[in-house]
């Protein structure tokens, strides 16, 4: 297998080889690439968006199109790590007991099979692999956590000037999430957004962003033609296309922040929404 | 944009690549791969692809290498190549 | 000043070598963690340098910054890895000690 | 000649898949059932009959269903030879129904209601076939009878007819798709078209050697025809019960073949362009081939109905020598012999069906003394068997009569002693079967001396055709006429 | 002010080297903590400052806000490196990683 | 609201799919009216675009308001319109005969189900009315991730099935990615309409023909051509049986209208055909996918497995049929998109009904089926007869097509190999048959009125369509023609004879 | 001599995407870990993302975000001085798409050991077998 | 059925430590809320750079979203009036911290550099009490030792407990315990 799989592998890199020497020089000012249609954006982006982060100004407005069904690719790789992986029934579960911790005392509870579960708030289940208590992480993350959140933010909010935009803002904020499970465990962070609310706002995310562009088709326009939407924000049509990037990168920061703590969720604990990692 | 520079980060990740697959241990594969990623990020920035080398950064280091970790996490770090 | 940075970011990333050195070969997974997280601090100036090499400091401030953040999640998920209890040798083949792992 | 622009020809062939509800609906009523069979039966003769004034005053009708290929639709078009085909067909099923009844009920088989719906659709095959319009159409039946009629051969069941099934699917739709729809999507590359025509529609540029494959492709591609490497599904299909061997495999499925190798011949090829290539001959030495192995095969079969098969596959051959004579007589001939070897060859299988639901016999070797028992039906078998040997008084000297003229004509005189030799042999293995049931009296005979008919529903119909074998001897003339019309048609003007 | 910022950088890149270094020549994986957690933490800090001090030179508000920002990121990189380093050397410990002291290895092959 | 017509088959099912999210997070209940609502749409306004193109000739829709070379632009002709409408509809049919069987299969996730599957279909209706290759490959991982996700939900083999088929068509699609990726350096744009008006000039480059190769590596890894055929029959046989109705028949349809759109419009067809001129060779390589997948076939056990292989046959056929290269070969390979995509639908529906009853599709499991669900039963023979080709089911006229083709072409390898692949589906299905017709065997002799077993047919909700679409294969068949003078011939160029 | 080094280092870039791409095919055909399969098919996209993010590249031009001086008062952005946006735009969504894949894709493998046990292929093909034997 | 589980960790020197208030209900006062909203919007002009009303908008709803959120994590403890003591303390402390961290790290340097470093380190676990109360004194002593070069916090227990490792026996001597004193001096524990 690793004789053939070497074999094709330098077979197809031979191939590429050869072609790569058709191409024009790295760099070349000249070249096709840099000749034909970028320069349009290059020279017309601020003009036409006001929006001087070419990268966004293309990405959300001249080929919105694609941004959109990125961002739906990454709700379905949510949906589809939910769909996979979600347990429903407990019962799949072979050992049924089930842990608990008193949390004034860190005494823990072993409940077995049939028995049942203390009602009292002071009581957290937990995994049998749960996560020591780790006072340095917890308080360090605990600190960091709002800044990143808002740092995420503030790369969504950004995005027209700087680089960044929807989807590195969703990152990040689903990172700040993800670190808030890591550091203290998976159930906590469940109840700070639960999967209802990262389901519901993933894809109100791309809903957003698609709903943006029905609203265009409905005031008359082509589909996400923010130009559009200008008698809605009360300014111009180019000023309109800024902000209609603005509000798409909202529904992408949304949708892709959703996404990513939903994936870790359902990936780390396989589906039971226990403790994770 | 520094040719040098672009090289040797290249170079860099090459070597993080073939690490990452080679490596026979899989917590190991998926660190290898963080470093890989990071590496790439910088490549972006050197190459100017600034969102890219954001994107990069932000997936690599935020998400990827985390569900990877949790991927072995909750299966093995058992391989035998 | 800009062949002074050029410099600094060249240098800085053959010193990324180093940490690439203990990141591939080990010998055990924390220490390719070290080296990843060294890798990160160094990324982290890089991307300034470059910055400047770019005449734009102020754009790659953010990606450092991001980076700088981002790091840090990936080096807790790793070593939280063993704070699940799972031994550094658990589940591989063939090795009883430190050291033999490649 | 006129147009007719008619919905007839579509009707005949609809009646018999519209009957398929109604029979599948009331498929726990036998009587309701076998009346709908009738009623369609009755119908569809009826249309069929009702096209032969205007075909005979020398009308086509004609029908286009739907265009699905640039010159190519599915169109029916009645001219003179699908109506002689047809009316035979049609005719014989308002027999064969009745026989079914008595066959069926006798044996008290499972699955009625399938059997009468296959069969329907099988006929509406058969009708469909006749009066296809172009090759196109022509396949479209031909298909569809072979996958109608699987059910019925398979009709038991069990590992035998599992097997036959078998043969027969891999035979029949093997052959189809893989020679004769090449061949005819070759024609269609070729000729842009696939109507029937006058003198076909090949164009003269395509080379001897292609038309040669093409001719071979139709003539084994249509293996219903039985010519001789791919005649054998025929015998294994005789597991089917009677009625449908009697129908199926005397009359339509095999007609068919020879009718579709015919309409090949004539309408697509061209009679001229292949005498002038001498192409018919090749084929008359094949058909001649088969037709004197199959009877030395048939001399030595036990069981009837397998003697009865490898008749057949001999007598379709002589069709298909009809054909490939390419003269007005022998076309003629041909087109007769399916009438006549029809009638002659049902009334054989009516017999060996009605002596099977009687005795249980299957075998020629058991039937020692049995006229004695069933005297009508050995009569029957007599003046059948007298038919397909071709000897007066019966309907089969008339089309070996013409067939025979046609080898003089076409200057064949191999041929000529082809036919001879073969009608020997042909009464070789026919009349010592009557023999032995009226003269000989075994030792051990398994027959008591009592009469034991078969039920009255069987003896009606093969009295019936029995009786017509005689009388198309003597008033051949509506079918005689239809077959120097379908010449004309055939051949042009000439 | 120029010079300045070249000495930081080439200060934080001394201390860069050192951290790589050590990582490098270190015996074990507590002791390769030491030199890579903190000798490239401070090698930032250098660093930073000095591209700070290079980049508020104009002294303008963007810029003076650059150069706040990337203190921020050496604020940041402050906070999280030492729980970084924490977090590594806790999983040694609870992994059952045995530290390398002089004795022992001066017994063991 | 006519003008807009090309964005909606795609932003409908979309926002659909979000929208059965967020209610159907709260009312699962609400999920299948909505997906159904959103295809019946899509379809409609497929058919409407289908109107459009009949009436007013290829119609194209910028994105966001843009002009194409630097915008996004949907363009529609006759050739997507036919398949979107054909896909289309088999995910509609698909979707209302599928019901019962997801709420048995996926009671919990119900929502996530129909969420991924109107995102499927998004996707693939998206691949079809684009005009600009990177989008297509937006599109397309969407309707390969989506597609991922159903098939990985099965049972046993399925994961491993499903993690395969990842694999495999990210590198199909990273591929198509790449040669895109070659295209653009060689023109700097990625506009279909625009890289055909810039390509010609850079036609001796060997990077352009380099890059047509890769594009097409890629989607023949996608499409399952036979030596990259790899994941499909595990993927399709180990799918739920809901996950491979619906997509059995849409996903390989669909790569194959972008390999034709990519040859015909991206290239042109005479770089194809005559400058490269490696129609021979890959007519070659269909013969051999269609002579290997139907030897597969035959050597298989499982209905599900069988019908797989099948696919990968029929895809032979679409491949080869379309690089013959000359009008009849198009003509009967888009044809065939269609009807395949029919059949297919038909096939693998009966076989869920099947399922429905029997729980196990080995072939022994099906003995008596015949008696048993007599209606499920005619429709796989329907299925079955089409994929022989039997006139007058749809099958026969698209093989008309490419015999005629091949040989036309003078290929009569190909030829030989659609007759071959014809006999082996004719013992496949006449295997089938036999063991659901015949009785258990060895129970006596049949010869005489058995208990007649229960029927136990499928659900309505699933027979009924499996009757339409087995009626359908017919009336296909019938209007073929219409279909190939009306839509069709308009949809191969004109320099293609 | 200088002209193939012209040519080597000219296009430095293609040659590392084209060694990066074929480590991740390697990584496909012949790992048998399936984790490790996955790590290979990222390293594939990535190699891609690659090579696009190299077409971008211009030489001695700037990050593709208009300088305030430059752009928000007429049109003087000049092409020549900023890199190309447009691969950017496209990687992004490339890497969107890889992520999301990657996601699924371990998913997948979750599930899989959670049914096999292990994520060797050889592995799993023999407890297929195995299963398969004692159906029978 | 509901019996007391046995905690053995891995480790003897591990006991598993009893959850913080802060983990428990963490209590959302409205003070420590406008407390974060001030802090972050002073933080997100600094990132920003823009003062025109969208931006400054969107900075108030992104720090009201954050304080929405995640308010209770960084500021815990209900008594905020403390606070800018401690900062102010805090920043004092700050200077002598980056010295110590200087003087530590040239030592570091000094061994890693040295061709003979494999005698002049002498690893190994040290460990003291610290007398600080608090999660986040405890927690400023943790990462001030780590961040000097030659230590690292290895384990601080809920007593208060310290484990770390130290590079050689100077850096762990007396250093810590000077850190601990500086800190409750910050802290006023």
């Amino acid at each position: 297998m690793k004789i053939v799989a070497l074999a094709s592998v330098l077979l197809c890199g031979g191939i590429l080889i050869f072609g790569t020497a058709g191409f024009p020089d790295f760099g070349d000012p000249l070249s096709p690439p840099a000749s034909h249609v970028s320069p349009h954006y290059i020279e017309e982006a601020v003009a036409e968006t006001s929006v001087p982060n070419i990268v966004t100004a293309v990405l959300a407005d001249y080929r919105g199109f694609d941004t959109l069904f990125e961002t739906a690719v990454v709700f379905s790789a949510a949906m589809a790590c939910f769909f996979l992986l979600r347990v429903f029934r407990e019962d799949e579960r072979s050992p049924s007991e089930k842990l608990y911790r008193h949390l004034p005392t860190g005494i823990i509870l072993r409940i077995d099979p049939g028995g049942k579960a203390p009602q009292s708030n002071e009581f957290e289940p937990i995994d049998p692999t749960w996560v020591p208590h780790d006072m340095i992480v917890k308080t360090t993350t605990r600190l960091i956590i709002p800044f990143i959140q808002l740092f995420g933010l503030y790369v969504i909010a950004h995005g027209h000037h700087s680089p960044g935009g929807g989807f590195q803002g969703g990152v990040i904020l689903g990172s700040s999430l993800i670190l808030y499970a890591l550091s203290q465990n998976l159930r906590m962070a469940i109840g700070r957004m639960g999967e209802t609310v990262s389901a519901v706002f993933c894809a109100a995310g791309v809903f957003i962003y698609a709903g943006a562009g029905a609203l265009c088709l409905l005031m008359g326009a082509n589909f996400l033609d923010y130009a559009a939407l200008s008698p809605l924000f009360g300014v111009d049509a180019i000023q309109a296309r800024s902000l209609g990037i603005l509000v798409v990168e909202i529904g992408v920061g949304l949708a892709v922040m959703s996404a990513m703590v939903w994936i870790y969720y359902n990936l780390a604990s396989v589906g039971r929404h226990q403790e994770g990692l | 944009m520094s040719w040098p520079m672009d090289m040797l980060i290249l170079v860099f990740v090459i070597i993080s690549g073939i690490g990452a697959i080679t490596v026979r241990d899989l917590l190991g594969a998926a660190i290898l791969f963080g470093a890989y990623s990071f590496l790439m990020c910088i490549l972006w920035a050197i190459m100017g692809a600034v969102d890219v080398a954001f994107t990069e950064a932000s997936v690599g280091a935020g998400v990827s290498t985390v569900l990877f970790v949790a991927a072995v996490f909750r299966t093995t770090r058992r391989t035998r190549d | 000043m800009h062949h002074f940075f050029l410099f600094a970011a060249i240098f800085m990333a053959l010193l990324i070598i180093f940490s690439l050195y203990r990141a591939v070969i080990g010998p055990t997974v924390l220490d390719r963690l070290i080296g990843v997280n060294a890798i990160g601090s160094k990324t982290t100036a890089l991307l300034i340098l470059t910055g400047l090499l770019y005449h734009r400091v102020e754009m790659f401030v953010d990606i450092a910054l991001a980076y700088a953040m981002l790091n840090f999640v990936t080096v807790i998920a790793a070593s939280r890895y063993f704070q699940k209890r799972k031994g550094l040798f658990d589940e591989i083949e063939g090795t009883q000690k430190e050291g033999d792992i490649s | 000649m006129d147009l007719i622009v008619s919905l007839k020809p579509l009707f005949a062939v609809l009646i018999s898949i519209l009957v398929v509800p109604m029979i599948i609906w009331s498929g726990n009523r036998p009587n309701l059932r076998e009346a709908w069979t009738f009623a369609a039966a009755g119908i569809k003769f009826l249309i069929v009959a009702s096209m032969v004034p205007a075909v005979l005053g020398g009308a086509t009708l004609e029908w286009t269903m739907v265009q699905v290929l640039p010159g190519a639709a599915i169109a029916f078009r009645v001219d003179a030879f699908g109506l002689l085909f047809a009316l035979v067909s049609s005719f014989l099923w308002i027999v064969t129904s009745a026989y079914s009844i008595g066959y069926m009920r006798g044996l008290d088989e499972h699955g009625q209601t399938r059997y009468y719906c296959f069969f329907a659709l099988s006929l509406s095959a058969t009708v469909g076939v006749a009066f296809s319009a172009n090759l196109l159409t022509l396949y479209l039946f031909y298909e569809m009878l072979s996958f109608a009629t699987y059910p019925l051969v398979t009709h038991h069941q069990d590992m035998e007819s599992r097997s036959s099934g078998r043969k027969y699917i891999l035979y029949i739709v093997g052959s189809s798709i893989g020679l004769a729809l090449p061949a005819m999507v070759y024609v269609y590359g070729v000729s842009g078209t696939l109507d029937f025509a006058t003198q076909g529609i090949m164009p003269s540029s395509v080379p001897p050697a292609v038309l040669m494959a093409l001719v071979l492709m139709f003539l084994f591609g249509f293996a219903k025809a039985g010519v001789m490497p791919f005649h054998s599904w025929l015998p294994a299909a005789m597991v089917a019960p009677t009625p449908v061997s009697a129908l199926l495999h005397a009359v339509a499925v095999v007609k068919v073949g020879a009718f579709c190798i015919f309409r090949v011949l004539t309408g697509v090829m061209g009679a001229d362009l292949l005498t002038g290539i001498g192409l018919g001959t090749v084929v008359c030495y094949i058909a001649a081939f088969t037709i004197i192995v199959s009877s030395l095969i048939a001399l030595s079969q036990d069981g009837l109905k397998r003697r009865l098969a490898f008749s057949t596959i001999g007598q379709l051959s002589y069709i298909v020598l009809g054909a490939a004579l390419l003269t007005p007589q022998g076309l003629t001939g041909g087109m007769l012999h399916i009438a006549m070897h029809a009638f002659g060859k049902i009334t054989l299988f009516f017999c060996a069906g009605a002596i099977f639901v009687a005795t249980g016999v299957k075998n020629i070797s058991d039937m020692t003394g049995i006229g004695k028992r069933m005297p009508i039906t050995m009569t029957a078998f007599f003046i059948g068997s007298l038919s397909v040997i071709g000897l007066p008084p019966c309907g089969g000297f008339i089309s070996k009569w013409f067939l025979a003229l046609g080898t003089l004509e076409a200057r064949q005189y191999v041929m000529l002693v082809v036919i001879l030799t073969s009608s020997l042999l042909n009464a070789a293995y026919f009349l010592p079967i009557v023999y032995r049931a009226f003269f000989c009296t075994a030792e051990e005979s398994k027959f008591d001396n009592r009469m034991g008919e078969a039920p009255i529903w069987c003896l009606i119909p093969l009295k019936l055709t029995a009786f017509i074998s005689i009388l198309l001897f003597l008033f051949p003339q509506p079918f005689l006429d239809l077959a120097k019309l379908a010449v004309v048609q055939i051949l042009g003007s000439k | 002010m120029n010079f300045m910022a070249v000495v930081f950088v080439l200060l934080g890149l001394l201390f860069f080297t050192g951290g790589a270094v050590g990582i490098i020549r270190m015996p074990d994986f507590y002791s390769r903590l030491h030199p890579a957690g903190k000798l490239d933490t401070m090698g930032l800090l250098m660093s930073m400052l000095g591209v700070a001090l290079y980049t508020i030179q104009e002294f303008s508000l963007g810029e003076v806000l650059t150069g706040l920002k990337i203190m921020f990121i050496v604020v940041f990189v402050f906070i999280t490196s030492p729980t970084a380093t924490h977090a590594i050397v806790d999983a040694g410990v609870r992994a059952g990683l045995e530290p390398w002291t002089q004795d022992i290895s001066r017994e063991e092959p | 609201m006519s003008q807009h017509l090309p964005a909606l088959p795609v932003i409908v099912p979309l926002l659909s799919a979000l929208l059965i999210t967020m209610l159907g997070w709260f009312k699962p209940r609400l999920s299948f009216p909505i997906a159904l609502a959103a295809l019946t749409v899509a379809l409609l306004s497929a058919v409407g675009l289908m109107g459009r193109v009949l009436s007013s000739g290829a119609a194209a829709y910028g994105m966001g308001g843009w002009n194409p070379p630097w915008g996004i632009a949907y363009h529609v002709d006759h050739l997507n319109a036919l398949v979107l409408i054909a896909v289309l509809a088999a995910a509609l049919v698909g979707l209302i005969a599928t019901r019962k069987c997801v709420k048995e299969e996926f009671a919990e996730r119900i929502v996530p189900f129909y969420t991924l599957f109107v995102l499927f279909v998004t996707g693939l209706a998206g691949i079809l009315l684009t005009g600009d290759a990177f989008n297509l490959y937006v599109l397309l991982e969407v309707a390969s991730l989506t597609g991922y996700a159903l098939i990985g939900i099965g049972e046993k083999r399925a994961p491993l099935a499903g993690l395969n088929y990842i694999l495999m068509g990210t590198i199909g699609a990273s591929f198509y990615l790449l040669g895109i990726g070659y295209l653009y350096l060689m023109t700097g744009t990625l506009n279909m309409a625009d890289l055909a008006q810039r390509l010609p000039a850079v036609y001796d480059s060997h990077v352009v023909a380099l890059a047509f190769f890769i594009c097409l590596t890629g989607l023949f890894v996608k499409m399952a051509f036979f030596p990259l055929h790899g994941w499909l029959p595990n993927a399709y046989s180990h799918a739920p049986s809901a996950a491979s109705i619906l997509i059995a028949p849409l996903t390989t349809k669909v790569m194959i209208y972008v390999m034709i759109r990519l040859t015909l419009t991206v290239f042109t067809p005479d770089y194809a055909f005559d400058i490269l001129d490696i129609g021979n060779a890959i007519v070659w390589l269909a013969v051999i996918a269609i002579v290997m997948g139907s030897a597969l076939a035959l050597a298989q056990n499982r209905l599900k497995h069988i019908l797989s292989y099948i696919v990968v046959a029929e895809v032979g056929y679409m491949v080869g049929g379309f690089w013959l290269g000359n009008r009849a070969g198009m003509t009967g390979s888009i044809l065939h998109i269609v009807n395949d995509a029919a059949m297919t639908l038909c096939v693998f529906l009966a076989a869920g009904a099947l399922l429905t009853r029997i729980r196990e599709d080995r072939l022994a499991g099906l003995q008596g089926m015949f008696r048993k669900m007599p209606l499920s039963m005619a429709a796989l023979a329907a299925g079955g007869l089409s994929i022989i080709g039997v006139p007058p089911t749809c099958g026969f006229f698209s093989k008309w097509y490419l015999i005629s083709g091949g040989i036309e072409a003078g290929h009569y390898g190909f030829v030989a190999a659609l007759l071959f692949s014809s006999l082996v589906n004719v013992v496949l299905f006449f295997r089938i048959f036999e063991i659901a017709y015949f009785e258990p065997l060895g129970q006596g002799h049949g010869h005489h009125r058995n208990d007649p077993s229960p029927m136990a047919e499928a659900p309505t909700s699933m027979l009924a369509p499996l009757v339409v679409v087995a009626v359908l294969l017919v009336v296909l068949g019938l209007y073929s023609g219409n279909l190939v003078s009306a839509i069709i011939q308009y949809a191969i160029p004109a320099q293609i004879i | 001599m200088n002209e193939w080094i012209a040519f080597l280092a000219g296009k430095f870039n293609y040659w590392g995407f084209i060694v990066l791409m074929m480590i991740g095919i390697y990584a496909i055909i012949a790992k048998k870990n399936l984790i490790k399969k996955i790590i290979g098919m990222n390293i594939f996209q990535t190699a891609i993302i690659l090579f696009y993010v190299s077409t971008a590249a211009k030489r001695d031009a700037g990050i593709p975000i208009i300088t305030h001086g430059h752009g928000m008062s007429g049109h003087s952005a000049r092409a020549v001085d900023y890199i190309n946006p447009l691969p950017h735009v496209l990687m992004l969504t490339a890497i969107v798409v890889s992520v999301a894949t990657l996601g699924v894709a371990l998913t997948l493998a979750v599930k899989v050991y959670r049914q096999y046990g292990s994520l060797e292929e050889d592995e799993i093909a023999d407890s297929i077998r195995a299963r398969a034997g004692g159906d029978q | 059925m509901v019996e007391q589980a046995k905690v053995s960790p891995q480790n003897r020197s591990y006991e598993q430590g009893t959850p913080s208030p802060s983990d428990v209900q963490p209590e959302k006062s409205r003070a420590s809320r406008i407390i974060t909203f001030v802090i972050l919007f002073v933080i997100w002009l600094l990132l920003s750079g823009r003062f025109d009303l969208l931006h400054i908008g969107l900075g108030v709803a992104s720090c009201f979203l954050v304080t929405l959120f995640s308010a209770d994590l960084l500021l815990p403890s209900p008594d905020v009036m403390r606070l800018p003591g401690i900062w102010f303390r805090f920043i004092k402390y700050i200077p002598w911290l980056l010295y110590e961290v200087l003087a530590a790290n040239i030592h570091v340097m000094y061994l890693v550099f040295h061709p003979r470093m494999m005698r002049l380190i002498d690893p190994r676990i040290m460990e003291f009490d610290s007398k600080l109360k608090s999660d986040i004194s405890r927690v400023t002593l943790a990462n001030s030792i780590t961040l000097t070069p030659g230590t690292i916090t290895i384990h601080i227990s809920i007593y208060g407990h310290i484990t770390f490792h130290a590079i050689d026996i100077e850096s762990g001597k007396s250093l810590p315990l000077i850190m601990d004193a500086r800190i409750a001096d910050i802290f006023k524990e």
